[in-house]
C-alpha cells in the first residue's frame, strides 16, 4: 500500500541496515525536507549538499572509489545536462581501466511529465542514459517494483541510475512491500516526516525483508493474443488500463511487458511475444528523435522482421523543445490513454 | 494613478505629486547612506505594487487560477532599486537583463504591467514571455534586453559575459553609447555552480574586463539547504578576490543602502567597463515556492513593513496614505487577473510555433517547425 | 582542391567578410594555433577563450541575444558533456519564450573516431545532437559541402550544429570551392599559417564566392537499383567506395544518400529511394543503441513497411564505452569498409 | 641497480648508497628552505629517471612505436617532490590520487616500473592501467589508490571531495588510520572549469572540512593559450581565499622549495583533515603533446639542468657520477620498452572486457558485457 516515493524511502532504509549503505545525498535529500518528493525523509545517512550536480556525481564516484556505497539524487532529471560528462567517466571508467576499480553508485532522479512541472520538471532521461554504456537503468511503474529495483541498483557493483516516474511517486500499490505494515495510515505516521518541526521527529521504521527484483527481468502483467505492448514508467499503467478497456468491451487482449530495466532490457520477454503475437507497440514519453524505443523497435527489425504480420509501432513524445505549463502543450505532445488505446485497437485491428 | 499600470515609473513625476508635502525632510537616512524622500516614496510605491502583484500570484496558485508559484517577497527592496536604474532599451546601448526568477520587482519597476505577469502565471495565450509554457517570472522581452529567464539555476552567469563583451566593443566604437551594461542576477546557492566562476573569469580577462553587474541576492537558503551547512562562512561576495572584482555585501532590506550601492556598483561598471560583484542579503518570505506551501513566514525581516515604518518615522508619509497606497496596488492586481483569466489558453496548434526562425536556407523548416521532416517533392 | 580544414577556414573568412561573423572563439581557436586541426587560422576575429566549454557556449548566447554572430568550437566533441544543459537551452529559448529572441549561434566541432584519438578523440555527437530540439545538425562529408554547410549555418538565424568528421578533416577535395585558386600548394602557400614564428604572418585570402548547401538536403552521390545505402560523415566515403566496388564487380548499384543534415534531414529523398528499391542500408558510426540511424529506420518502418521486400538494415559502432587506443579496438566496434560492402552485397543479394 | 625498475624507492637505501661520500654537504639550500643532501640526491635520480622515460616516451612516439604522446618533462621536480611523499598503500588510510597526465614523474617514485607506463604507450594487452584502451599516462592503480585519470580536464577536481570524505570519516573511526589524504592535480588552464570550484566549496562545508591537498601544475598554458591572455593576472592559489583554504605559490622548478612546501601542505591536510591549495609554477618542455610536435623548448627552465647544476656547484654530486646515472636510467627505459614491444597487443576478443563487474542481481550481464541483450530462456 506505500506509494512509490516511500517505497525508495523504505528500500533506501533496507540499504543502509543491511546493505552497506553509507551516503544518502542531493540538494535537499537531508533534513530538515527529505528530497523534493520525500523519498529520502528520516533516513540516517542522508545528507544536503551544495547546489551543483557535478560535485554530487564526483563526490558519488569518489565515495565509491574508496570503498563507500553512495547513493545520490539529481534533483530532477531535467538538472542533468551539465554532468553528462560524469555519467559517461562513471560508466566507462571500469572499461578504460581495465577492470581495476568497480564504480558501485546509486543515481536516482524523477524522471518524464504529468506534474504540471513546466520546461524543466518534464523531461524524459532515458533515451540520454540508454547511451551511456557502463550504465544499468531501470524505471519503476509502480512501488512494489521500485522497492525490489532499488534494492537491486544498492546490490550491484556497477553504476544504476533509477528514473522514478514523477508523476506516480505518489501512488500507491495494491501490493505490500515485505514487512510494510498492512495500513497505509500506519505507515504514514510510521515513516512519514510531520508537517511543520521536524527537528526531533525520528522514523520508526518497519522490519522490511529482502525482495529484489532483478535488473534485465521484465515483467509480463497482461497476457493477450491480439498485440505486444512494450512499455515501462509512467504510460505502463496507461498501457494496463487500455488493453483492459478492449479486452473488456472488444475481447481483445495484449501482452503488456512492463519493461522495468532500460538497461540491460529483457530481450527474451519481448521477443518471445512478438513470435507469438506479430504485432508489437512501443510506447514512451520520451521525445521521438533518437528515442529508446526507436532502439527496441530495431531490435525488433533485425530478428523478427519476417514474423511480424503488421507494421510495428511507436507512439512517444512528440520532437518539441519542451513540455509547457499549460496543460494543452502537455496533452498534445506526451501519449494520453485515448492515443494509446486508439494505438492498440489499431495495432490488433489492421487486416494482416 | 490608472495608468499605472502600463506607464514606466518616472522619478520626475513622483517628485511633483509628492512635493505639495510640507513638513516632510528632504531625505532619509540609514547609516552613512542617504536617499531623497522623493525617491524613497518612489521605491516605497514600487515595492508596495510588487508586494501586492506577488501576494495576488500566491492567492492565484492556491485558488487553482494558476499552478505553481515562485517569485519574490522579501526581495523587493533589492528588486526595485535595481529596476529603477537600469537603462532600459533594446540593443548594445542599453542594458542586459539576465535574470533569476524572483524578479517580478525589478520588471515592475521597470514599467512592465501586472497583467504581462499575471498572462503567465495563468498560462494565456496572451503571455508574451512564454505563450503560457513557462513557469510564472521567467521573463522574456526583447524590447527591454531582457533574455528569457530559465529554470535552470546559474546558466545566465555564463552568457553574461557575452552581452557585456558586444556592449563593450559597441561603447569602444560608439563613445556616445557607451554605458551599456549587463546585469546578471541569481540566489547564493547557486553560486556553487561553476557558472559563477565562469562569470567572473571570462569578465576579467586581461585588457577584455567586461561592464557586468554580478548580483546575488542572498536569502540564505536553496529550497531547504541552510547555506551555512554547505558553503564556508564567508561572503559570497569574497569570490570577486581572486579574480580582482570589486564586491561589495550589503543589506538588501534596506532600500537606502541597496540604491545606493546599486548605483555606486552601476557607475562603475558603466564608467570603467569593468565587472562588480555585489551581494544582497535579502529575505524570503513566502518560502521556496508553492511547492513548499508559499506560507508566509514571519521570522524574517519584511523589507517593506520596515520601510514603511521608517518614512512614518521620518515623517515622510502619513498611514493613511499608506493604506490608500496599498488599497491601489491590491486592486492594480486584482484587476489584472480579472482580465487575464478571461483570455484564451493555447491551444493544441501551439504545440510547435517559435521552435525556428524563419530561415531561407534550410529546406525543410524555411518558416518554423512543423512535426519531423516529411517528403515534399 | 581545399581539404576539408580549409574549406571551414574559408567558409568562415566568407562569413566574416559577408555574412556579418562578429566573432570566432573558442580552445586554442584563435592565435598562434589556429585550432587544433587548423579550421580557424588567420581569421580575423578568432580569439582564444579560457578553457572551459560552459562559458564557450555561454558567451555565444549571449553574443547572439546582444546581435552578434558568433561561431565558436567545442575542441572535440568528446569534450561538450559537461555542457548539454545549455545546449538544450539555446535550443528551446525561442520556442520558450514565445520567439521573442532568435539565437544566431554555429557550434563546430570534430567528431567520431579515426585519428587514434583513444576514448576521448573518437566520440559521435550526432546521437546526442539529434536529440536537441530547436537545433539545426549538419556534417559534412567532403570539403565543399563543409563549406557550402558552414555557410548555411553561419546564414540560418536558429542554432546550427556543423559536425566536422575528425578523419576527413584533412581530406582533398577533387573539387574547387568557388574562388579557390587550381592549385592546391598555391591555396596552401596563401592560407596556412607557416610553421614556426606565425607572429607577423598574414593569410591572403582568395576572392571566395557564395556556396550555400541548403539545410535538410540530402545529396544523392551514387544512383543505383539494389539497394538504398543511407549515411553522412566520416563512413560516406566508404560507403560510396564499397558501391563502386560491387558495381564494377557484380554490376550491383546502389543509391548512395549523403544525408549532409541530420537535422532537419532530406525525408523525401529517402523515401523515394526506398520506394524504389526496397531495400535500406543505414550506416553510421555512432553506437548503436539509441542511435540516430535507429531513427531513421523507424521512419522508413513507419511509412515504408510495406514498400521493403527485404528486411531494412543498420550497421553502426558497438554499444563500448569508448574507443579503445590499440586500433584492434576501433577496427572492431566502428564499421569498416568491409563491414560496410559485406552489409551492402547481403542487403543486395537477399531474395526477396 | 637491475632492480630498480621493480622496487620502490627507498629513502634508507639512498642514504646508505650516497653515505660513503666524505666531503658532501650535509644539507642543500634554496633561499630559506632547506633539504637533506641525502634527500637531493634521491630526488634527483628519480628525477632523472623520469626524464630518461619521458625522453624514451617521445621517441616511440616518433618511431612508430606508439602514436600519442603526452606527459610532464618540465614538472619532475615536482612531480617527484610528491610521488616520493605519498603515503602509498590501498583503502582510506592511505593516500587518494586523482591525477592529471603529467605524472609519470609521480608514479616513478612511488616505485611503478618503468614498463608499466610503456606499455599502456605502446598499447598492449600487458597495460594494466588500461588494456592498451587509453594514452599514456592515464595510470590506474587500485593497489596504489591511483584512481583512474581521464582525459577530460579537471573532472579529477569534482571526484577528490568524495574520496577525501570517506578518509575523514575513517579517520574518526580509526584514529591510527587518521593520516591518509586526497591528493588531486591539474594543470592551471584546467582551474577555469567549475569543478575546480566545486572541490574548493565542496571540501568547505562547515564542520565538514575535508583532507584535500589540491595541486595545480602552473605550466601558464593550455595547449596553445597563454594564461596571460584568459586569466586575471592573479595566482591561481588564491582561489582559495573565499573559501579560507590556505594556499601557496611555489617555484615547481626548485626541489628544494617544492619539496619543503608540499611537506608542509601534506601535514597541514593530514594533521588538520582540511584543504590547501598549492601552485607549482613548471615548465613545459616539450611542449603540450606530440601533436604539437614534441620538439624542446629551449627557452623553458628546465628543473632538472638547473638541480643539477645546484649539486654539482654544492658539491653533493659530480658528473661523473650524473653521467652514469643518466646512462642507468637511459638503459632502463631501453629495457622497458624491448619487452614491452615484445608483447601482445589486445585483440577483438577484448572488446568488451571490464564494461561490467559481475552481479549476482543482473539477469542479462551476470558476469560482463556481452553485447546487446540476447534472448537467453
Ligand atoms: C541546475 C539546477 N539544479 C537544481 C535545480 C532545482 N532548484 C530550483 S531552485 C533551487 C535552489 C536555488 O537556490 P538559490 O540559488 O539560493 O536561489 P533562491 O531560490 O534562494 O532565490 C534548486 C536546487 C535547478 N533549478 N537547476
Ligand atoms: C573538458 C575538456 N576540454 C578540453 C580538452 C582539450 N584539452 C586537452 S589538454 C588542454 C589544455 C589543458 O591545459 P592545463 O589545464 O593548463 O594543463 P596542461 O596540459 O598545461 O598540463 C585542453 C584544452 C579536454 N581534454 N577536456
Ligand atoms: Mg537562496
Ligand atoms: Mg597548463
Amino acid at each position: 500500500m506505500a506509494n512509490m516515493a516511500q517505497a525508495v524511502r523504505m528500500a533506501l532504509h533496507y540499504g543502509e541496515k543491511h546493505l552497506g549503505v553509507t551516503d544518502v545525498f542531493g540538494e535537499d535529500v537531508g533534513p530538515p525536507l527529505g528530497g523534493v518528493f520525500t523519498a529520502t525523509q528520516g533516513l540516517k545517512t542522508a545528507w544536503n549538499t551544495p547546489l551543483g550536480e557535478r560535485g554530487i556525481l564526483g563526490a558519488a564516484m569518489g565515495i565509491a572509489y574508496a570503498g563507500g556505497r553512495p547513493v545520490c539524487e539529481i534533483q530532477f532529471c531535467d538538472y542533468a545536462f551539465n554532468v553528462l560528462d560524469m555519467f559517461k567517466i562513471a560508466g566507462n571508467q571500469r572499461w578504460v581501466g581495465a577492470g581495476g576499480f568497480d564504480m558501485p553508485i546509486v543515481v536516482m532522479t524523477p524522471n518524464g511529465a504529468g506534474i504540471r512541472g513546466s520546461v524543466y520538471h518534464s523531461h524524459s532521461f532515458e533515451g540520454w542514459a540508454s547511451r551511456l554504456p557502463g550504465w544499468k537503468i531501470v524505471m519503476p511503474s509502480n512501488a512494489l517494483d521500485a522497492y525490489g529495483l532499488v534494492l537491486a541498483a544498492i546490490k550491484d557493483p556497477n553504476p544504476v541510475l533509477v528514473l522514478l516516474p514523477k508523476a506516480l511517486l505518489r501512488q500507491k500499490d495494491t501490493r505490500l512491500i515485505p514487512g510494510e505494515p498492512a495500513d497505509a495510515d500506519e505507515l504514514s505516521r510510521m515513516i512519514d516526516a510531520p508537517v511543520g518541526d521536524r527537528a526531533n521527529w525520528e522514523p520508526q521504521w518497519p522490519e522490511l525483508e529482502d525482495h529484489t527484483v532483478k535488473i534485465g527481468e521484465a515483467a509480463l502483467v497482461r497476457e493477450g493474443t491480439a498485440g505486444t505492448v512494450v512499455s515501462y514508467g509512467r504510460p505502463l499503467p496507461l498501457c494496463v488500463q487500455a488493453a483492459d478497456e478492449l479486452a473488456r468491451e472488444h475481447g481483445s487482449t495484449f501482452d503488456v511487458i512492463d519493461l522495468r530495466s532500460i538497461f540491460p532490457y529483457d530481450w527474451g520477454m519481448i521477443s518471445r511475444s512478438v513470435l507469438k503475437t506479430g504485432r508489437v507497440l512501443i510506447v514512451n514519453e520520451d521525445t521521438e528523435v533518437t528515442n529508446f524505443g526507436e532502439h527496441l523497435l530495431r531490435r525488433v527489425i533485425d530478428e523478427h522482421f519476417y514474423d511480424l504480420v503488421v507494421r510495428p509501432r511507436t507512439l512517444m513524445g512528440k520532437h518539441v523543445p519542451g513540455i509547457g505549463m499549460n496543460q494543452n502543450y502537455e496533452l498534445n505532445s506526451v501519449p494520453q490513454l485515448g492515443d494509446i488505446r486508439a494505438a492498440l485497437w489499431d495495432l490488433a485491428t489492421e487486416a494482416a | 494613478m490608472p495608468d499605472m499600470n502600463e506607464d514606466p515609473p518616472d522619478l520626475e513625476d513622483a517628485l511633483l505629486r509628492r512635493s505639495t508635502r510640507t513638513a516632510a525632510p528632504a531625505v532619509i537616512r540609514s547609516g552613512r547612506e542617504v536617499m531623497s524622500v522623493e525617491l524613497a516614496l518612489t521605491v516605497f510605491r514600487q515595492m508596495l505594487r510588487t508586494r501586492a502583484l506577488e501576494e495576488r500570484s500566491i492567492k492565484m496558485s492556491k485558488s487553482g487560477e494558476a499552478y505553481f508559484w515562485i517569485g519574490g517577497p522579501g526581495e523587493e527592496a533589492f528588486n526595485v532599486c535595481l529596476g529603477l536604474q537600469v537603462h532600459k532599451g533594446r540593443g548594445p546601448a542599453h542594458d542586459y537583463l539576465h535574470l533569476h526568477y524572483r524578479n517580478a520587482g525589478v520588471m515592475l519597476a521597470m514599467g512592465m504591467p501586472m497583467i504581462d505577469h499575471t498572462r503567465q502565471l495563468a498560462m494565456r495565450a496572451t503571455d508574451t514571455h512564454s505563450r503560457g509554457r513557462n513557469f510564472v517570472g521567467h521573463y522574456s522581452i526583447p524590447a527591454w534586453n531582457v533574455v528569457p529567464v530559465t529554470s535552470v539555476i546559474e546558466v545566465q552567469f555564463a552568457m553574461a559575459p557575452g552581452t557585456a563583451l558586444v556592449q563593450k566593443r559597441h561603447g569602444q566604437k560608439n563613445p556616445l553609447e557607451a554605458e551599456g551594461i549587463t546585469i546578471v542576477v541569481g540566489g547564493e546557492a547557486g553560486t556553487a555552480e561553476g557558472d559563477f566562476e565562469t562569470c567572473l573569469n571570462w569578465s576579467t580577462r586581461p585588457d577584455n574586463e567586461l561592464p557586468v553587474l554580478m548580483l546575488v541576492a542572498n536569502n540564505r537558503y536553496g529550497i531547504s539547504t541552510d547555506l551555512d551547512t554547505v558553503h564556508a562562512h564567508r561572503p559570497i561576495a569574497d569570490r570577486g578576490i581572486p579574480y580582482g572584482v570589486r564586491n561589495e555585501t550589503i543589506d538588501g532590506n534596506d532600500p537606502v543602502a541597496t540604491w545606493n550601492a546599486i548605483d555606486r556598483a552601476m557607475r562603475y561598471c558603466r564608467r570603467e567597463r569593468k565587472p562588480f560583484l555585489l551581494e544582497a542579503m535579502v529575505s524570503r518570505l513566502h518560502g521556496h515556492s508553492s511547492s513548499s506551501g508559499a506560507q508566509r513566514n514571519w521570522t524574517e525581516t519584511d523589507p517593506l513593513a520596515t520601510f514603511e515604518q521608517k518614512l512614518i518615522d521620518f515623517g515622510a508619509i502619513d498611514t493613511a496614505t499608506v493604506r490608500a497606497l496599498k488599497e491601489e496596488a491590491k486592486k492594480e492586481a486584482d484587476d489584472a487577473v480579472v482580465r487575464t483569466m478571461k483570455e484564451a489558453e493555447p491551444t493544441r496548434d501551439d504545440v510547435y510555433a517559435f521552435t525556428y526562425a524563419p530561415s531561407a536556407v534550410d529546406a525543410v523548416y524555411p518558416n518554423d517547425f512543423t512535426g519531423l521532416p516529411e517528403a515534399r517533392n
